[in-house]
């Protein structure tokens, strides 16, 4: 199981803040691919180009494969402090 | 409410401590922990941020934030580290509000003590201009035209960036 | 005890504090004051220097302060009001205290309000800088080779020397 | 009737924080001359280079006329903050 989690104004858009994938050993773009495809009003907001995702709370960049209990998170641009 | 404390302890005995929760806090009883560490201290250089009432001409009647438990702190644990680093630093503390804030509420707290009171300036600055655009903060701005999640502000990322010339190197 | 408030207020408005005095001060209590201002506060920057008990590697066991009751206070207000002009200044106040102090005692505040955090930074830095050379306090150390009236560093004439060249005109 | 005052190290050495001079409408440099003829062991103290002079609590480079409710006060090196 991937646990995966949206933040601030994505989670407002999509209207939940996390939900479990059950998949493992899954290509990131792959993993995208399936939540959208199960929720296509997700996709614009998902793979918006300010979008940033993090895997077990360090920022990725390369398409890595994520594993069971890897935590995936999908960040808005960000406004600290 | 998340409250979470980690003191880390590098092999110099640096006591760099960071705290993201929605109670306020005294800034008193932060400068005083700082105090006891080590009476080397020479100063304690400090930044207070503030809720303002006024952003791009709007008028903000309130400020939301949000942030992502865990990740956000060890993202400021690894700016304090970065700053340890750099220069001359005995402890440093950042203190974030997350939740509802009101106009003159305190947002951000970071202090840094150091035997010599330029590096305590530095290292503040330093620690507070990344915190501004590399901590996974969010925050929603209630207005009269309604509430609006904020993006980065293209000063502060210009600080950042002024940072990575005069450093020579990339943080993150 | 010598305890003197000069609160100005210039044309902006911009309240600019200095007190000298016996008693040690809370931090909060004199950052309330500032944050009480204007909502138009985005963030303070402090300073606070501490009593070190190792200067020029003798034992310190105490510190005694004198000042030059009124001129002291004048200079310190001079030096903000020209912090005041030079960046975005809403609120500075200035504490520092005189008589017999020990480590870890609190000496000195700066506290800069300011818009702009960068604009906070600079003037409380700059403050400090001028203080601690153009202000007539002197310091006498108590050490276990005897008392000693201390001198001004090196290096503390070395940082306003930057400043003067950096600001191109000279502030006394 | 001139107000004199002497700090720090300056006060210790020559014994006393205060004084008054019975001149007015005096020359700075004469002032000091007075001072000193009349308590030879100060003239080391008060005339070392590091010494400086303010009237009226602004501190003076020139040879400035002193008058009567002057307050003239001599300073050691300032070691602030």
């Amino acid at each position: 199981m991937i646990t995966v989690l949206f933040f601030a104004g994505l989670k407002e858009t999509i209207g939940q803040g996390s939900m479990s994938v059950t998949l493992t050993d899954v290509k990131l773009s792959k993993l995208v691919e399936h939540i959208v495809s199960d929720q296509p009003s997700w996709r614009e907001a998902l793979t918006a180009e300010n979008i940033v995702v993090s895997v077990n709370q360090e920022i990725v960049r390369e398409d890595i494969l994520i594993s069971t209990g890897d935590e995936v998170a999908f960040l808005p641009p960000v406004t600290g402090g | 409410m998340t409250e979470i404390e980690t003191n880390h302890n590098s092999h110099q005995n640096h006591h760099l401590s960071v705290r993201v929760q929605e109670s306020d806090f005294d800034v008193s009883d932060e400068l005083k922990a700082l105090r006891g560490l080590s009476p080397r201290i020479g100063g304690i250089a400090t930044f207070l941020g503030l809720v303002r009432d006024l952003n791009d001409n709007a008028d903000v009647s309130g400020l939301f934030l949000e942030h992502y438990p865990g990740m956000t702190e060890k993202q400021i644990l690894q700016i304090l580290q970065e700053a340890d680093q750099r220069w001359n630093v005995i402890g440093a503390t950042v203190m974030h509000r997350i939740g509802q804030l009101s106009p003159l509420d305190q947002i951000v707290f970071v202090a840094v003590a150091s035997e010599h009171r330029g590096d305590a300036f530095t290292a503040c600055e330093f620690v507070i201009d990344y915190l501004k655009t590399r901590a996974t903060f969010w925050k929603k701005e209630t207005t009269p035209e309604g509430d609006r999640w904020l993006v980065t502000r293209d000063t502060d990322v210009a600080v950042v960036d002024a940072w990575q010339e005069k450093l020579g190197d990339d943080l993150s």
